[in-house]
């Protein structure tokens, strides 16, 4: 049990440290879609040019292939130097990408994996149905096999950024008579693809990143299955396995630095009595039970990295933090608005972030699994309680 | 002793609840960005149904009706997301006709004036009294003629000409203009004390039921929906997680809604009882609001999170409500300093 | 919509308050439970000479037949007055009385009714199982009929005061074939009979009242059963329908009570840094957001009489009256630990009956249904969701 | 970085456990009102283990392991309901070999002397200094020697015999004796300032691992229950209330495990994130051990509320230990008053 980094660990963290430094975007991402899209691909270009690109990922395909300690490193310092998350970079760099390394063949891999990096292209992801939410195996978008080539109708929802993606990794039903886990491929998909139509889905938030998207005979090469037909739901959960420990870093770090800020707002902030929002007891409790909470997230993930480099398994810590990272961010945005008081509900001004935070906070405890999903699979598959 | 509507009071509330429901359904707020939410022509034909004027005593040119018939009303609007400024013209005319201001109350009432609402900034409360200094934020500005401003010690209606408009703003809820005025030692157009008339407290009492009917919507679109949506072969309602949130929001709709009927008898029967009637109401409608607007999000899953559904407007209206009329941090603070009732 | 009582009912609150004031035990109830049924016959007794016995029950069984205004006065200044509790004489006076009223024959009525209102009497209840007690209906104590005799062989938990009753509410299964609800009987029984053996379970709280009945081919006569044989479910459901409104009273103003005892030792108790606890604004906030609920509780209540008043049938408000007065008691008990600060686990001393209202407040959310249970009845009955 | 116990820490947790559960079975607290729970010999049987000295360098006479040493071993005499008066043998053996009192320390560490543990009554705060003054809560004042007393300032080594018992007091938890004692400008045998070393904060640690302890047997009762025990025909950890109920359960134990290996480590090497961590912890302990327990109840259903099965014993320590090493809000002051660390 400890802490302790070696030397060489401890300049790694320096050379990424000044890196990061010199190198990190000066302007904030922009709000348009488009320059966001143009933002985040420079950005990833940047990183591959300076060597940080795919820490995670083997070398052979251009990544890093760092240990989980340099990662560790990495992350930790990423996150608190503030520079950009991952936003349209997400899906191909945490989630396709490594699907493509664990389950794809040679050619999949050469083909897929280097523009990933090198900041080419984005990636968008498409599992969700209006009907399969919690219950994604219930999937009913079809592919029947003709020839060379799947024609593929059906509909998905909840693809974030699809307008600005040029992959998808798609879930089709390649089986239908199959049980319902069974029958299921994990394709890759060409955004531009004919037959395919992408409606935007305005969130309560305002942003316009998730979509709809609709399949009217759309041909997939075959050859664009990756680990096999009928073998897709398996092929998704091993994305799963990619949330070792090292995944809940950024948004720990995040976490933490929201708290921090919001901290700063309380010293800053009068009632309408006149007092700071601090000195208000109540609020001052809250903030510190958080304060504390958040102070936990961070030994809640390096307990877990530390359990996934001895056993070389995800554990039961991937549900845990989902679930109590996105509850706490939920938490801390309800009382950043007792402390802002009237301007709750001001999205313009200085204290607008809070507010915003608040709408966005609502995301986290549905995607990705719901918070009522998340402690189905605690009980189940942690504690051993039955179905 | 009936704490439940009587059959003239059932009427009213079924009145409106059809009218609302056909005239102003909440779906319509989907499709055009609807703003303003109720423009001068359906202004004039709510205020033409009495609306305004359902509380004030006839002798003051009003329907003579009382406080509970305005509150079983203002639950309806604000199940359908009617604009809170209603509460300001009903508390205009209210203070107007007080004033002796007939000719003023009398425009108000039948809908001519339009009168807005408003709230201060937390950090740098403003002083309302005959006249008026500070910064307001001020919901519905937009071709409104007055605005009337309040806090525990009393009510002032303002020509809004008599203001300066400092910005404009953006309020999380889409359906509601939000602009930024500020009064300098501004002469009001008639000021009540706290003790002349309780505005500010009747106020409270028609927000939390405008809470109440968020409270209320949110609750019957979550049980629907449940009811409605499979997953895993079986309605999602049937799952104890989304039955017992159910459960849990059905009883605060039921403790607001007791106290609201309640609040709104003793405020006008037992003024000693009032402020504790009143402020508990306020607190536990805000609570009511945005727990059950907040569970029906995730009740609903990723549509709950679009505007694809109406859910996300009553999570945010939930929070402008909490703005208007005290805070739930105030309302607590005079809960606590209350006397015990007999 | 009024709060408004008539001059007669008025004159009437006064004469229920005098007479209260006049005649309500001085010294408090004793913890011994032998001096415990001593003392509930006897403020029976009191009671039923005053002219105050059964204040819902018919004029030909001894009872008053209050209308259920002049119920609600009764019980209000009752309460108010802090007169002693039902305690022992609870089951009789409002579960089992009721129920033999309602679906006894009238030999039953005459032979069983006056006594519990004279003070003659207490009842208990033997109605849970050790493996039916959420799933009461599952119950397995079986009942053999033998000529003009049941034989009953079993076991009875959560039996309360088992030891100083006279007779017990029995259910018990007289048709094991039957589907389960179908064969179960509601049947007045001895607690001298033969046969038994009652064993006292410690509570957590330290009392002694719980018990657990065995019975070994105990003899009770088919007479005994109240309401036909093999319709016992439908029978013991009848007891809802007794808990109007006017049943929550007593506990909404013991509540009451509670909270603003509470509220003044929040005034009186120095927290460790100084302060009186009434100055450190989570408490208080706690304390007022808690003094409003317990405020609205009495609203739910009179809403609740209203609404049975109007259709003479109980509404959804008895599980919502119940779980929510439960819950809230437990938090005002928790609350109120956070006052006491370290003499929290003293149980002797001055503030002493706050940590044993703490561990008292356990037994709300379980017996007459657990919270869970009710939260399933709300949604299912009253909601209409889907079992 | 490894933020799981070695080896050698897990085979002390291992023995620890086992040894643990074979000669203190917390079933033997429901047939026999057994106390003390640790009379002379086993105390003595015990420290011979090394249990006392565990965390004390072998320069000062101890075992030669650390915090986290002693964190993971007093998680499992919490989870055997072993008597906290343990942390004060720990606190005191290390309070006499600071200071230069070699016998005592020794005769601490090989179990000859007892310890007992207090806390205040926070309306009368004592002072602990090089004198003591004031009322103590007294924890197993039974047969005890010497009493340790701290607070954020020091902490104090005292010979029962120089203090005054005032009353015999009854404590909640029916397998601990309470009494209250007196100091009167009472001299203490050995005193050290927080400066000198952190006793307060290891107590602090030492306390929130017991109450770890608590949360996790708690839930894994719950567990065990939920599994054997049915209702509609079904194991009740099925119903998504229960297992629900225990998935929040669980990540409070995963949480205040986290927490309380992360600060055993950075009060010994980060002495400015000490008191952040610490006091982090000890929050997070008391609200894991307090909501597991009080849960655990509920799920147990009536049994749970009965003195047969061993729930109860938890709910009570669960209030017990949060009195001693500072309340809740005690700690929550800290956390908001520490620096953010670097």
């Amino acid at each position: 049990m400890n802490l302790d980094f070696t030397e060489e660990q401890e300049q790694f963290r320096e050379r990424v440290r000044d890196w990061l430094e010199e190198n990190k975007p000066q302007e904030s991402r922009p709000e348009d879609s488009a320059e966001g899209r143009a933002f985040d691909l420079a950005w990833q270009k940047t990183l591959y040019k300076g060597g940080w690109a795919g820490i995670n990922w083997p070398q052979e395909y251009g990544g890093q292939g760092f240990d989980t300690f340099q990662q560790l490193i990495f992350l930790m310092e990423y996150a608190k130097s503030r520079a950009p998350g991952d936003h349209y970079r997400f899906n191909g760099l945490n989630l396709a990408g490594p699907t493509i390394i664990a389950c794809g063949d040679e050619q999949q891999k050469q083909t897929y994996l280097p523009p990933i990096l090198k900041g080419d292209v984005i990636w968008c992801q498409g599992f969700s149905e209006p009907g399969a939410g919690s219950d994604l195996a219930s999937l009913k978008t079809r592919a029947v096999i003709d020839g060379d080539d799947m024609i593929v109708t059906g509909s998905k929802i909840w693809t974030s950024w699809a307008r600005f993606a040029d992959w998808q990794q798609l879930l089709v039903r390649t089986d239908p008579d199959a049980p319902k886990h069974k029958g299921i491929s994990w394709v890759i998909n060409r955004m531009d693809n004919p037959g395919m139509e992408i409606r935007p889905i305005h969130d309560m938030a305002g942003g316009t990143d998730l979509h709809e998207v609709f399949y009217d005979e759309v041909r997939i090469p075959v050859k664009n299955i990756v680990g096999g037909i009928n073998n897709g739901w398996k092929v998704s959960m091993a994305q799963l396995s990619f949330e070792r420990g090292t995944a809940f870093m950024p948004s720990q770090i995040e976490t933490w630095n929201r708290m921090e800020d919001l901290l700063h707002l309380a010293n800053q902030t009068r009632l309408e009595d006149g007092r700071l929002a601090i000195e208000d007891d109540h609020i001052a409790y809250q903030l510190a039970k958080m304060r504390a909470e958040t102070r936990s997230l961070l030994a809640m993930t390096l307990m877990g990295i530390s359990r996934n480099e001895r056993t070389g398994m995800p554990g039961p810590e991937g549900s845990m933090l989902k679930l109590f990272q996105s509850e706490l961010y939920k938490r801390i945005s309800i009382l950043s608005l007792q402390i802002v008081g009237a301007e709750r509900s001001r999205l313009s001004g200085m204290a607008s972030e809070w507010p915003k935070m608040f709408l966005g906070s609502f995301a986290n405890t549905l995607g990705g699994g719901t918070s009522e999903v998340m402690r189905n699979i605690i009980g189940e598959r942690h504690l051993g309680l039955p179905k | 002793m009936d704490l439940l509507p009587t059959e003239e009071q059932q009427q009213i509330l079924d009145t409106a609840s059809n009218y609302l429901g056909n005239e102003f359904p909440v779906q319509a707020l989907l499709t055009t960005a609807q703003r303003p939410r109720l423009n001068h022509d359906q202004l004039k034909q709510l205020a033409g149904m009495g609306w305004i004027g359902i509380g004030l005593p006839d002798t003051l040119g009003g329907v003579g009706y009382g406080l509970s018939e305005e509150a079983l009303l203002f639950a309806e609007l604000g199940r359908y997301l009617m604009p809170p400024s209603l509460v300001g013209s009903v508390l205009a005319a209210r203070t107007a006709a007080v004033r002796g201001h007939d000719d003023l109350a009398h425009a108000i009432l039948d809908g001519t004036l339009r009168v807005a609402i408003a709230t201060q900034q937390s950090s740098a409360p403003a002083t309302i009294s005959p006249t008026v200094t500070g910064n307001f934020l001020v919901f519905e500005a937009e071709g409104a003629d007055y605005i009337m401003l309040t806090d525990d010690g009393g009510a002032a209606l303002v020509a809004l000409s008599d203001l300066q408009q400092v910005s404009q703003e953006r309020c999380m809820d889409p359906t509601l203009d939000l602009t930024c005025w500020r009064g300098d030692n501004t002469t009001t157009t008639c000021f009540v004390t706290a003790d002349q008339d309780a505005i500010f407290l009747r106020g409270t009492v028609l927000i939390s039921a405008m809470l109440l009917g968020i409270a209320e919507a949110t609750l019957q679109r979550s049980v629907d929906y449940a009811q409605a949506r499979e997953q895993f072969g079986k309605p999602i309602g049937s799952f104890q997680s989304i039955k017992h949130y159910c459960a849990e929001m059905s009883i605060r709709c039921e403790c607001v809604r007791a106290m609201l009927y309640y609040a709104s008898i003793t405020l006008q029967q037992q003024p000693s009882a009032g402020p504790l009637d009143t402020s508990s109401l306020k607190a536990l409608a805000i609570d009511a609001a945005q727990e059950n607007a907040n569970t029906a999000v995730q009740i609903h899953g990723g549509m709950g999170y679009t505007q694809e559904m109406d859910i996300h407007l009553f999570v945010k209206r939930a929070q402008v409500l909490e703005s208007l009329f005290g805070s739930e941090r105030f309302h607590l603070r005079q809960v606590l300093s209350a006397a015990a009732p007999p």
